[in-house]
This record gives structure tokens, sequence and C-alpha cells, in this order.
């Protein structure tokens, strides 16, 4: 069944790779650049490839499962949308994607669908390329600043968006934790995701009582946990990857920490996270940026899950993941925006319509469209999205956003 | 004093990750005695043991999945050698050593394109509460994951030390010219040891599986420790990776409780190092005979 | 002397011209470009080290990091010139390649990769736990600032980047075609046959470390600016791995290799755009079916394609010999003859030396003597102990007591380096002659001018003014003659007949006016008619110069010819010594070869 | 006719050592290959066995031809070389060698050990020590039991005087006597003319890689022609 799902997708990479150069040929003469009469084209890069591959697949089937649904609906005024997704995670890639999509594709929009150090370096280029950007994944401070013009940010908040809403959560439990340990891995997210949460902790009176690094990619965590259990923490915080968080809440169920509960970073928002990391994961806590779990019953989730499947056919293990729920989400939000554009597709334009967009949730451009994500606006001096997080918490072995 | 616990602890959870690193270095260690040369895809095999594990476990018993895995990374392990490493074993020792490190390239690229799954996770074997003893933590899987590496070792040196295959290993090991007189073909044995080292792979997947999740980043993680753990023991004998690793697993665990996390990997490498500078025959050199 | 010139300059040229071209395209392409001439400058700078000095080395990125990093932080915290830090960035870089160099002096294969991989690993924690580096969420480039102008746009970067890999390119061409390149061809054929003619092959290999890490710092230090975002993943293993494919598959042994290797391999992954998943699979399979089809790389396919003719002749005006003249003609000879002028006393003293490896006693308290102008031949049976005596008369096994004194002096055991300054050269029984080099170059290195400093300034000055180069040239090319090899100076000495090579090293080893020769069963695998023209040579040549000549042998023919003093050795020990006519005669030498049975008929 | 070598070459770069030989061994019989050092003898008998590539040429054994076929394959069949430097096995006990070399006997059951601690007795009071402490003497007396040991039908002897004290030859000879008593074939190849002459009756001359003279060792001792040729 995967093979079958993997020949249909080189077969149709293949087809995008040969008539691409003919595309081209035909786009010298547009008024506005990546618009002719029938389509708009719109650029997005991510990785397919290495450790974070999930990231990229996530953005590259969300965004081609929204803009599929918008072509099947009779497109943007009716202009068929054609998506272009570039493989790209290290430096060097995403500014070789960014540029091809931008001087060589000539596409109208580009979404960047990574949030690692590349789409940092990709962000840079676009400041200076101009070209209306929407960064749907990255978190990390260095996109956002400078600010630019050009560039928004969609459904995922800022650090310290995330960091303040981890704080209110952390506040919020009952008995208030007084001494908080934290284990951190030592990668590019995650020390992100600490700069913006320690200050935060202080103000707000907890007291940190150790903090222990770890390496990307580790299995063991006895050195850290041990530490932390002497020095009597009320609640221990884990930033990193759910391959990490959950293998050391499992470990420290075998220890004295057992029973201690936990507050984990938005990458252990996994269906996985449970189910590898045990009976000692229940009522583990974190904030979530979209107002649904895929396993939820809410019929938007579920309408969501029925047509991805449609679409990319049976799941692999883990997918779809939030990636896919926002990118879905967010190529809505640009489907909006060129709409309101009108026919005049110019950059300039493009970005005034776009800080003009109020309170836009996908169902706003189609019934058809699934609400999967908060309502996002935008202004002339504001470019977040969405800037809400729920509290989320692991009951019955399942993640439950309240 | 309650850090003597911590401390016995810590040792533990050395010990644990350790017999991974042996099991993982056991292979290696018998591909390098019978063929010299040193298996940069071995880490590969790992993971297709933890991955067979896993798939395997979905419909078959725990026993039959650790008898017909370890095998089927062995016959794997076989194939790659007659079909495309005989043809390079003509060329220089420098083109198979390279060859080994695309092919270990290679196999983890395919398990990550064929199935796109983040991390998969395996259940222990050994499932219940943990022994404490004088309130140290003995948790099952690290007695299961110890017990799995002293016996995959003792498999090995059985088969190495008391049957014919493994003494026409160590004949091809000693002397080719002489072991080919002997009977022994170059190509039958060279076959057997991968076999055997990518049986032995297997065998470190399975065990590693639960521990440390299945994922393609597997690979890279047991490589590097296992290379460590074999020159620590001396490439050439088999206690010597047994108890490598174990030692490589407890100095690793130690130094990042009480130094610094980012000092575990660099740990790993000083040791290296050091054992490179002042012991390359390792801490349980093979009986070296001068020959006349 | 255009020719050498052209063929050290064209991979620069080739650069230059692709950049210019680069010019008329978008500026998509052009970014595509600069990254492919730093891959392709990274993959021309390990030819030195893995092509030429068969190093697997994984240490590629921690050696872009250094370069890199360096010149950012120096450009950020002292304001240094762009320029002046990528230069500052190569030295860095190029001290880590002598740190490197120093343990991998002991390692080979396997565990030297292990070494290189560890500095990998401890190069990249290192600078991800550094203050200012950022760590891994990165550090940010700033655009390049030169003469008070900041380059913004893909051209500007072209130029730049162009200029800049060019010049790497003409300097590691240089050192690969010239003498250093040829040493360390020479080094990766035979060890010993080098050892034997004065190349100190540790200091050979710290040098081609630092030299090799020193440009590939340089390469990062160019692409820090174009890719905006330093962190320590863009260095990680996995690019070690990458750029190791660069030389294997452009093809190792020359230049062009590595950059026609770097650049097709970095435009790969633009190519497999619609292949993304695909992409690092590809890759991989590509490397090894190179390695196993391909073993030469693109190199070889192109020039089994294009079966490029056999390199012409060189045209070079070298004033023309004539062997006859040579031999007669006082006054060319006296610049031959005038070292090695024949003095009395003894050449060659073995006092007392004993070897034995583990039970068995190769040679038992032999003590020999060796009269200076005299051709002194060894004889004796499979596994009487001659190799083991004369590998210990040539400084290659130390010996477990005695003593060998050459003229008088005494001899530091072992050190074999040093035996061409002192006038003792040799010739192998498995001739080690350095195959992929051409006769002249060969005999060049038999000259012994063999110093690191020497042979890195020549192959930069040789090209052009080359006045060192003169000199050392004629004197090989006047060796050539001498053997009789005049026609053959560019052919590739791999290509020779067996008498032809055996002749090259003979000329190889009198090019340096030695005053001893020792000669490692030079009849060994010889035809008949060729021994004769050896005889003849081996006569004339201590003849005119008056060259001792020691030498071990099983043709006794040849021996009974040439010698006029004999030793005969029987397990270890001496047994007969003196003029070969009555040495042959003893009862003893004749049972030794034909039993007891035959003498006792006599 | 047991083993037939037809227009054997052997060449390594551009020396040729072996330049066309042809000889065949009758079942039974035993015949010294003579020559100088670097004559080719060594070169000719490894192609036999297919240790070194054969440049030209083809070996028939018992009919069928061999001239392809791997040295172990040639071993398991029957034709076995006890090699110049004995190459023995320096970490493998006297009795573990024994045990390694009837893995070559395949269907033929192999001698008891018994049977050559008998023909070797020093080897029998040697039997649990390391093969690389043996003397000089003791490691040709294991190489020839570890050729022994698998009952070939053609036993190779490379310079088995090689190397050794006068004192030990005359007692290795005698063996050598017996296991061609015992109805070996034998090809002995050896550079000493009266240590052949207790064994082999035919004898062949090899000079620079051709063969230049045979027929029977008594005439090949006296002629001082032969003698000559060999000193060539």
């Amino acid at each position: 069944m995967r093979i079958k799902a993997h020949l249909q997708k080189l077969s149709r990479w293949l087809a995008v790779g040969l008539t691409l150069p003919v595309f081209m040929s035909g786009l010298a003469n547009a008024q506005q650049q990546g618009v002719t009469e029938s389509e708009i084209l719109i650029g997005a890069f991510g990785p397919l490839t290495g450790p974070v591959s999930w990231v990229g697949s996530g953005s590259r089937d969300g965004l081609a499962l929204a803009a599929d649904e918008i072509n099947r609906n009779g497109g943007i005024n009716g202009r068929k949308i054609r998506l272009i997704f570039e493989d790209a995670v290290k430096p060097a890639e995403s500014i070789a994607a960014a540029k091809k999509l931008t001087e060589q594709d000539k596409v109208a929009v580009l979404i960047l669908g990574s949030g690692s150090t590349g789409a940092e370096a990709a962000g840079d280029y676009l400041r200076s390329a101009g070209i209306p950007s929407f960064n749907i994944v990255g978190v990390t401070p260095k996109i956002r600043d400078p600010f630019a013009r050009n560039i928004f940010h969609g459904a995922s908040p800022s650090a310290d968006t995330f960091a303040q809403s981890w704080v209110d959560v952390i506040l919020g439990q009952t008995p208030k934790p007084k001494k908080v340990a934290i284990i951190v891995g030592s990668y590019a997210l995650p020390q992100a995701s600490l700069k913006a949460l320690e200050p935060r902790l202080q103000a707000a009176g907890i007291e940190i009582t150790r903090t222990e690094r770890y390496e990307q990619g580790d299995k063991d965590f006895t050195a850290q946990l041990l530490p932390i259990s002497r020095s009597k923490p009320d609640l221990i915080v884990f930033l990193g990857h759910y391959t990490e968080s959950a293998l050391a809440i499992k470990q420290a169920g075998e220890t004295s920490l057992a029973g201690l509960p936990w507050f984990v970073g938005a990458e252990s928002i996994v269906r996985a996270f449970p189910k590898i990391a045990g009976p000692n994961a229940e009522g583990a806590r974190s904030t979530w940026l979209l107002p649904y779990f895929y396993t939820q019953p809410e019929k938007p989730m579920q309408d969501f899950n029925r047509k991805w499947t449609a679409l990319h056919g049976t799941p692999a293990e883990g997918r779809p993941n939030y990636v896919d729920v926002l990118a879905y989400g967010d190529m809505y939000i640009v489907a909006l925006v060129l709409r309101k554009a009108g026919n005049d597709l110019s950059w300039k334009n493009i970005i005034e319509a776009w800080e003009s967009l109020k309170d836009a949730k996908p169902s706003d451009f189609g019934p058809y469209a699934s609400d999967v994500i908060f309502p996002e606006g935008f202004s002339s001096t504001d470019h977040q999205g969405n800037k809400k997080l729920i509290p989320i918490v692991v009951k019955d072995g399942d993640w439950k956003a309240r | 004093m309650i850090y003597l616990t911590e401390f016995l602890q810590v040792v533990i959870g050395g010990v644990k990750i350790g017999a991974i690193y042996s099991l993982a270095a056991i292979g290696l260690v018998v591909i390098h005695k019978a063929t010299k040369t040193v298996n940069f895809a071995h880490g590969a095999f790992i993971m297709l043991g933890a991955y067979a594990g896993y798939f395997g476990l979905k419909f078959l018993p725990y026993s039959l999945v650790y008898l017909l895995v370890p095998i089927a990374i062995g016959l794997i392990a076989g194939g790659i050698e007659s079909g495309v490493l005989r043809s390079l074993r003509r060329a220089d020792h420098f083109s198979v050593v390279i060859s080994t490190v695309f092919l270990g390239i290679a196999i983890v690229e395919l398990v990550r394109v064929v199935y796109e799954s983040e991390m998969l996770s395996v259940s222990p074997v050994l499932v219940g509460r943990p022994w404490i003893i004088a309130d140290v933590v003995l948790s099952r899987e690290t007695i299961w994951i110890g017990l799995g590496a002293l016996t995959a070792s003792a498999i090995a040196v059985y088969v190495f030390m008391r049957l014919a295959i493994g003494r026409g290993m160590r004949a091809m090991a000693s002397n080719p010219r002489g072991a080919q007189l002997c009977g022994y073909s170059v190509d039958w044995i060279y076959g057997i040891a991968w076999f055997f080292g990518g049986a032995l792979a297997g065998l470190a997947g399975l065990f590693a599986a639960p521990p440390m999740g299945v994922s393609p980043e597997l690979a890279l993680a047991t490589l590097v420790p296992a290379f460590v753990a074999a020159v620590i023991g001396g490439f050439d004998s088999l206690i010597g990776a047994l108890l490598g690793g174990i030692i490589l697993g407890i100095v690793e665990t130690l130094s990042a409780a009480y130094i610094s996390s980012a000092m575990k990997g660099a740990v790993t490498f000083m040791l290296l190092f050091a054992m490179l500078l002042f012991r390359p025959e390792g801490l349980f050199p093979e009986v070296k005979r001068r020959s006349a | 002397m255009l020719s050498r010139v052209l063929r050290v300059v064209a991979p620069s040229l080739a650069i230059v011209l692709i950049s210019l071209v680069g010019l008329l395209c978008g500026t998509y392409v052009q970014y595509v470009i600069c990254i492919a001439l730093i891959a392709g400058i990274t993959g021309a700078s390990l030819v030195l080290l893995v092509g030429l000095g068969r190093v697997i080395m994984l240490a590629t990125g921690a050696m872009g990091a250094i370069g890199a990093y360096t010149s950012t932080l120096f450009i950020e915290h002292f304001r240094f010139p762009y320029l002046l830090a990528i230069g500052v960035g190569g030295l860095f870089g190029a001290f880590g390649g002598f740190l490197l160099a120093i343990p991998a002096g002991r390692f080979r294969g396997h565990n030297l990769a292990m070494v290189t991989l560890v500095f990998q690993a401890i190069a990249v924690i290192g600078i991800r736990e550094l203050p200012g580096t950022g760590g891994s969420e990165g550090m940010r480039v700033r655009p390049v600032q030169m003469f008070g102008h900041q380059f913004n746009a893909d051209y500007e970067y072209l130029l730049l980047i162009g200029a800049c890999t060019a010049l790497l390119a003409f300097i590691i061409s240089a050192l690969q075609q010239g003498r250093f390149g040829n040493t360390l061809k020479a080094i990766a054929v035979t060890e010993i046959g080098s050892e034997a003619f004065g190349i100190n092959i540790g200091l050979y290999r710290i040098v081609t470390f630092a030299i090799t890490s020193g440009c590939l710092a340089a390469a990062g230090g160019l692409l820090a600016p174009r890719i905006r975002i330093l962190d320590p993943e863009t260095f990680g293993i996995l690019a070690s791995v990458n750029a190791l494919a660069y030389p294997i598959v452009g093809g190792m042994t020359s230049v062009w290799g590595g950059l026609i290797g770097g650049g097709l391999l970095s435009i790969l992954p633009e190519v497999l755009r619609p292949l993304a998943e695909y992409k690092a699979l590809i890759f991989a399979v590509l490397v090894i079916l190179v390695i196993g089809f391909f073993p030469g790389g693109i190199l070889e396919m192109l020039a089994r394609i294009v079966s490029i003719a056999r390199r012409k002749p060189d045209l070079q005006p070298l004033p023309k010999f004539n062997s006859r003249t040579i031999l007669v003609d006082s006054s060319t000879t006296q610049s031959l003859s005038g070292v090695s002028a024949p003095r009395h006393g003894p050449a060659l003293e073995i006092s007392d030396v004993s070897v034995s490896f583990g039970s068995l006693r190769a040679v038992d308290h032999v003590t020999l003597g060796v009269e200076s102008g005299a051709i002194h031949g060894l004889i004796g049976p499979n596994g009487a102990g001659k190799t083991s005596l004369f590998n210990v008369i040539s400084g290659f096994l130390p010996p477990d007591e005695g003593q060998v004194r050459f003229f008088g002096e005494s001899h530091i055991p072992g050190a074999a380096r040093t035996y061409v300054a002192r006038g003792i050269t040799r010739t192998f029984q498995h001739v080690a002659i350095y195959g992929p080099l051409s006769c002249l170059e060969n005999v060049a290195i038999g000259l012994g001018h063999n110093d690191i400093i020497q042979s890195i300034r020549s192959s930069f000055v040789d090209p052009f003014r080359d006045p060192g180069g003169i000199r050392d040239r004629q004197s090989a090319a006047e060796a050539l003659a001498l053997v009789g090899l005049d026609g053959r100076r560019h052919t590739t000495a791999s290509t020779l007949s067996l008498g032809d090579q055996r002749r090259l090293e003979i000329a190889r080893a009198i090019v340096s006016r030695p005053r001893l020769l020792l000669l490692d069963e030079p009849m060994s695998g010889i035809s008949l008619d060729e021994e004769q023209k050896l005889l003849a040579l081996l006569q004339d040549l201590n003849a005119r110069l008056g060259l001792t000549m020691f030498l071990i042998e099983h043709n006794i023919r040849f021996v009974l010819d040439i010698c006029n003093r004999l030793s005969v050795m029987s397990a270890g020990q001496i047994i007969a010594d003196g003029a070969p006519k009555d040495v042959i005669a003893q009862p003893g030498v004749r049972r030794i070869y034909f039993g007891e049975r035959e003498s006792a008929l006599q | 006719m047991i083993l037939q070598v037809k227009e054997l070459q052997v060449r390594y770069g551009s020396v040729t050592a072996v330049k066309g030989v042809t000889f065949d061994v009758q079942e039974g019989e035993c015949i010294a290959l003579l020559g100088a050092n670097g004559a080719g003898k060594t070169s000719t008998v490894e192609a036999i066995v297919g240790l070194i590539p054969k440049s030209t040429g083809s070996v028939f054994f018992e009919g069928i031809d061999i001239s392809a076929k791997q040295p172990s394959t040639i071993a398991r069949l029957g034709l076995s070389l006890v090699p110049q430097w004995r190459e023995l096995f320096p970490n493998f006990t006297v009795a573990e060698t024994l045990v390694a070399a009837r893995n070559a006997a395949s269907r033929r059951d192999p001698m008891p050990e018994s049977y050559i601690y008998e023909l070797f007795p020093q080897l029998a009071e040697r039997s649990n020590s390391f093969a690389g402490n043996l003397s000089g003497g003791e490691q040709q007396m294991l190489a020839i039991s570890r050729a022994l040991i698998a009952r070939p039908k053609v036993l190779v002897l490379d310079e088995p005087s090689a190397g050794l004290a006068s004192g030990i030859l005359d007692s290795l000879f005698e063996v050598i006597k017996k296991i061609r008593c015992e109805g070996v074939s034998l090809l002995l190849v050896e550079q000493n003319l009266e240590l052949a002459s207790r064994i082999a009756q035919h004898c062949l001359v090899l000079s620079v890689g051709r063969l230049t003279w045979s027929g029977p060792i008594d005439r090949a001792i006296h002629d001082e022609s032969i003698r000559n040729a060999y000193f060539a």
C-alpha cells in the first residue's frame, strides 16, 4: 500500500519537473509575477529528508490538500492555485530554494514550511527580495526581527508567546509549583524556547532548581534525571522533540521522580508520545496552537482527517501531524488574501490586502473548508496571524485539548 | 551517603547503554576479525534489525522474532558482501572501506523513503516493576539488555572458538593463503563472516529497539559507539568488544551526569583518541605470536 | 615551458570562464554557480589528501567550519577586511590540519578515518559550546564589505568567489602537478622506495594535511556570506561524507577530478528537485556505482571516451646528449665523476652483526669488509639471511647487535632517509620505481633534493622560471642518457619493460653521484640478453665513476662475470670470502648448492 | 596421468616469470622440479594450485580442467601444496592446525592424528604449543602434516629444505621418502640436487622461466652441462 503511494508521488513530481521549463517560458509576459489568466503560482519549501523530514512533508501535504480543495471549488477569482514545493533544510539549500522560487519560477507568494536555521537564512534573503512571504512553522525570533513589511507569520505564534502561555499553564497548576527543573535539548528549537521561557519563569517568582542539557537524539536520560531528583522540584519542564521527551518521562517513571507532573514543549504533542512514554505521561501538560487535537471527535477535525486520507492515502505512523493541519489552514489564509487583492496581484497590493485581513478563518473562503486553525488577523505593524494557545493535557493515554 | 546510591544508579544506567554498545560492537569485530575490513554500514544493519523487529512483532511472538530477524539481517549482509563488495575486494582496501560508508547511507535513506514515519515504539520484552536494592532502581529492561549482550557475545565466542566455521574464519584472518590451502574458500568465508556479523547486528537492533526507539537515526547513534567500544576492546577480541562497550557506556553516563551533557559526546571521542594513541592494540589484545 | 604553465593555470582559467559565463545567467543560477565553485575547490583540495595521500578524510566539515566561523568572527569583532579574514581563517584551518596530522602519522586505513572523525566531532561540539558563536541557533553573517562597497547582487558575489576560487585552484594545481605532487604520488606507490631517497614521509603527510585543511577553511570562509547563517549542522559529519564523494566521483588523481566532482555533485540536488525525497539515496547509490565500475571517476570516463593521445614528448631545448661522448669525453664526465673519485680504505665495514626473528636467527655474528671501488657480491641459497643482512646495511632493519660503518664514519642504524645525502643509494629486488611519474621525474627524485620547502617552492617556480629545475632536469637527463633511456624522458615509468625499469632504477640510484651503490638481486626476472646489457652498464659505471658496488644475487653466472670479490652465506653465517673463482671451487660452497653426495664423487 | 600442465605462463606486470611450461606427473610417480633461485619454480607450482593467477596455459588434474578453479577447490580435489615459507597460522596450536587442515579432505576420510604424530614424533610433544613458537624444522613438519592429513592424491612440496640447518634435513627427507611409499604422487620443488635425488627418479630443470632439460635425475647430477645450466 505504501509503494503505490510512492509511485504515484514519483510520477506526479516527474510531471512537474518536465513541464516546468515549458511553463516558465509562458510566464514572461504575465503583468504580475506568478499570475496568468488561469493560474496563480505559489512556492513553498521545507525539509523532506533528514531527521526533521516530518516538518517538510507535513507542510507539503497540508498545503497540497487545501490547494486541491480550493481548485476543485473554482479556485481564487477563477484562477487555479499551482503549488511548487522544494526540499531544503540547511541554510545553503533554503536560500537556493527561495531564490529558485522567487527569481526563476517567479512565484506570486512564498511559504516557509521549515522552522530550522535554514528558514532563518531564507528569511534574511526574502527580507531583501521583497516577495510576500508566509512563515507558517518557524517560532524562532530570528525570522521575526528585524520587522519586514513583506513577511507574515501564520498559525505558529512566536517563541515569546509560547513561553508566556507555558508560564500561565504552569502557574495554573494546583498546587501551584514553586520549584521547577528543566531538561532542554542543546539544538536550535529547544534553546530558543529556553531563552524565552527562563526570564518569564523567574519573573513569575518560580525558582529554577536545575537546568539539564542533552544531545539531539539522546536515548538515555539517567544522567539528567538524577541531579533533578536530588533537587526535589515540584514540576519538570522538558523542551525538545517527542522522541526524546517520551523516553525521558518513561525512564523517570522508573525512578523516584515517578508521578511528578511534567510540562512539555509543542514538539511533544503527537499521538506516539503517550504510547512511548507510557503511564508516567498521564497528566503531562502543554499548550496547543490549534483548536483541536487530531483524535478529538469535533466535526472540523474529523472532516480534515477524512479529506487528508482521501488525497494522500492511509497515513504513516504519526501523520497527519500538526504541521499538516496548520499548513492546510494557512493556505486558506493566503487564498483569502489573494481573493481580497482582486485582480491586481502585484506584491504591493497583496501586502496591503494581507495587512487588512482581520479575524480570518478557512470557512470564510468557502463552506467546504474545515476550521482547524484559530482565526488569524494582521495589521501594518503586527504580522503575527495567530497568538492564541490553549492548554492541552494527556488524559487516559491521549492528548486532549480543552 | 545519598551520593553513593546515585553513583550506583548512574553506573547501572551506564551498564544498560554499554550493553547495547557491546552488542553493536561484537558484530563489527566479527566481520573485522575474518575479513580485515571495518564495516561502516554496521549501524545501518542494526537499524534494519530494529525495523524488522518492529514489523515482526506485529505478526509473530517474541521468540520467533528474536530467531528470524537476526537470520534475515544476516542474509542481507551476506548478500551485500557477495553481491557488491566481492567485486570491490579486488580493488584496494581504501575503496572497500569508503563503499561501506556510502552503503550504510544508502540503506538508511532507503528505509527513510520507504517508511516515512518519525519514530516507532517497541514495548520492552520483560515488563514489570523494577527491583529496588538499597533504593538503587534496577529496571527489568536493564537486566534484559545486559543478558542479551552476554548471550550474544557467548554465542559469538562459541561459534568462533569451537565451530568449524569459526576455525575457518580465524584461519582466514591469520593467513589467507594458508587457509585456502586447507580448503577454505575466500568467498565462502567472507560471506559467512558478513552473515554472522549481520545476524549479530540484527540481534543488537532487536535489543536496542525498546530503549532507543526505532528510527533511521539509530544507525549513526549505534555505529560510532560500536567502533569506539571495538577499539577499546582491541578490535580483534570478542571479549574485548563486550567489555569495551560496558566501559564506554559507564564512562559516557558518568561524564554526562557529573560534568555536562555536551561532554558526553566529547568524552566518547577523547576515549577513542587516547586508546588509539596509547593502546592501539586495545585493552584485551588477542594472543599475538611473531610468526617466523 | 608554455605547455607546463598552461597545464598548471588551466583549472583557474576554467573557473574564471565559468564565472564570466555565469554573468549572463539568472541570479538563481549565479547563486548555484557560487556554491558549485566552492564545492569544486573543496573537492580539489581533497585530491591532495585523499587522492594522492590516500587518507580517508572525514573532518572536511570541521575545517570548513573553522574557516567560516574564524573569518566571520574576525570581521565582526576586529573589523578585518574580508579577504584578510579569509586568509586568517585559512591559517587557522592549516593549524587544525597540523594538529590532526600529528596523531594521524601513526595510523592507516580505518583507524585514520576514525581519528579524522574524532576531530570532526570535537570541532563541531567545540564551536557549538564556544561563547559568541551563537551555538546551535546559528550566527548571522553580514554581507561582504570591501573598499567601502557592500556586496548585495549575486553577480558581485560570483566575481568575488570566482576570483578567490581561481587563486586557490592555482595553488592546488601547482602543488598537485609540481614536484610536491610527484613526491606524494611516489610515497603512495612505494614508501620504502621514497624513504630510500631522502623523502621524509611523516613531514610530507603533515604538510599535506595542513595545506588541504587551509584550503578547506578558506572555502568555508568564502561560503559564509552566501549562506547568511552559520550553524554547526551545515558543517556536520554529513558534509564531510558528501565532500569525500567529490574526489571519488570526479577522479582522485588530478585537481580536475576534484573540481568536476565537487561542481557536479553540488548541482545534483538542484537538478534532482522533482525527486527531492530520493536525492540522498540517489547520491549514495551513485557513489557506490562509481567506486564499483569507474574507480578512476569521471576523469577516467572522459579519458576513455576522448582517449586523449599519449602525452607529446616535451620540446624543451635541453643540450643534446650523445651517450657515447659522455663516456669518452672527460670534460663532461668531469662534472659527473667529480664527487666520487675512488679513495682507498674500506667503503663498507660490517662487524659482528646479528638479527633474529622470534626463534629464527637470520644473521649470526657476520663480519664483512667491502673495498672502495670494488664490486662485491654476496650469494647463498634461499633462507640464508642475505636479504636480512642487506636490509641492515641499507638502514631499513636495525640489527640486534653489531655495527655497520661507511667509509670510516659510523652509521646511525635505521636512518635510511639520510643515506642519499651521505652518498649511499640502492635498488630493489621488486623494482620500486614511481609508476605514475615519467622517467625524468623518477630520476629527479633520485637526486635527493626532496626536503619539503624546496619541493613546494619548485612546484610554484618551476613552470615559470625554474632555475633550480634546469640543473636538476639536466643531471636527471644525463643519468637517463647514461643508462640508455635518453629517448624515454617523458614516458610514464609503469609502461617500461622490466629491463628498462631496472635501468631506470639504476639511473635514479646514480644521479646523485653516490660513493656506494647497494644492489638487491638486480638480475631477478631478467632475460638472458638483457642481462648482458645490464652487466656492461654496471661495469662501465664502476670503471668510469669509481662507484663501489655491493650486491646480493642468485644468478651465479652473472656474479662470477661482474664481481671482483665474492662472499657466500649459509644459515646466517659467512662461510666463504675472497676472489670469485676460488670461492666457487671450495667444497663447502659446492655442498650447500649440490648437497653431500655430489662432492664425494668429485 | 594424474597431473597434466600445458603451456603454463605467469606474468607479474612486465615480468614474465614462467614462459610456457609443459609437463605431466604419472600416478604414484615422484618428479623433482630443479633450478636456480628466481628460475620461476615457486611461480609455477603456485600457479598450478591457483594461489597466483595464470596468464595463459591450462592444468588438468585426474582429467578435470582445474585451470580456472579456486585454490580451496583444488585443495579439496586432492592436489595440496606445502608452500615455500610454510604459511602456518601463528595463533593456532599444532593440534588445532591439524583439525583445520581436515577441512580439505571433503568426501575423503582424513588421516587420524595418531598417524601424523607417528610420522613426526617431535610434533606429538609440541601438539599444544602455538605454531609461531615452533623451530624452523618443526614448522616444516607441521606444514607437511597440514597438507598430508586430507589424504591428497598429489602432494607438491615447495623447497622443504629452505632455511633449515643440515642436521634436520636428513630426518625430514626420510619422512618424505616414507610418504612416497604410501602411494602419494609427489612434485618436489628443490634447489638442492642431492636432497632431491634421494626421493625423485625423474627431474625437470627450469631456467629463467623455461624447461631446459628433463630426464632421470642421476644423469642430471653427473652431467656437467646440466650443472652449468643449473648455474645459469
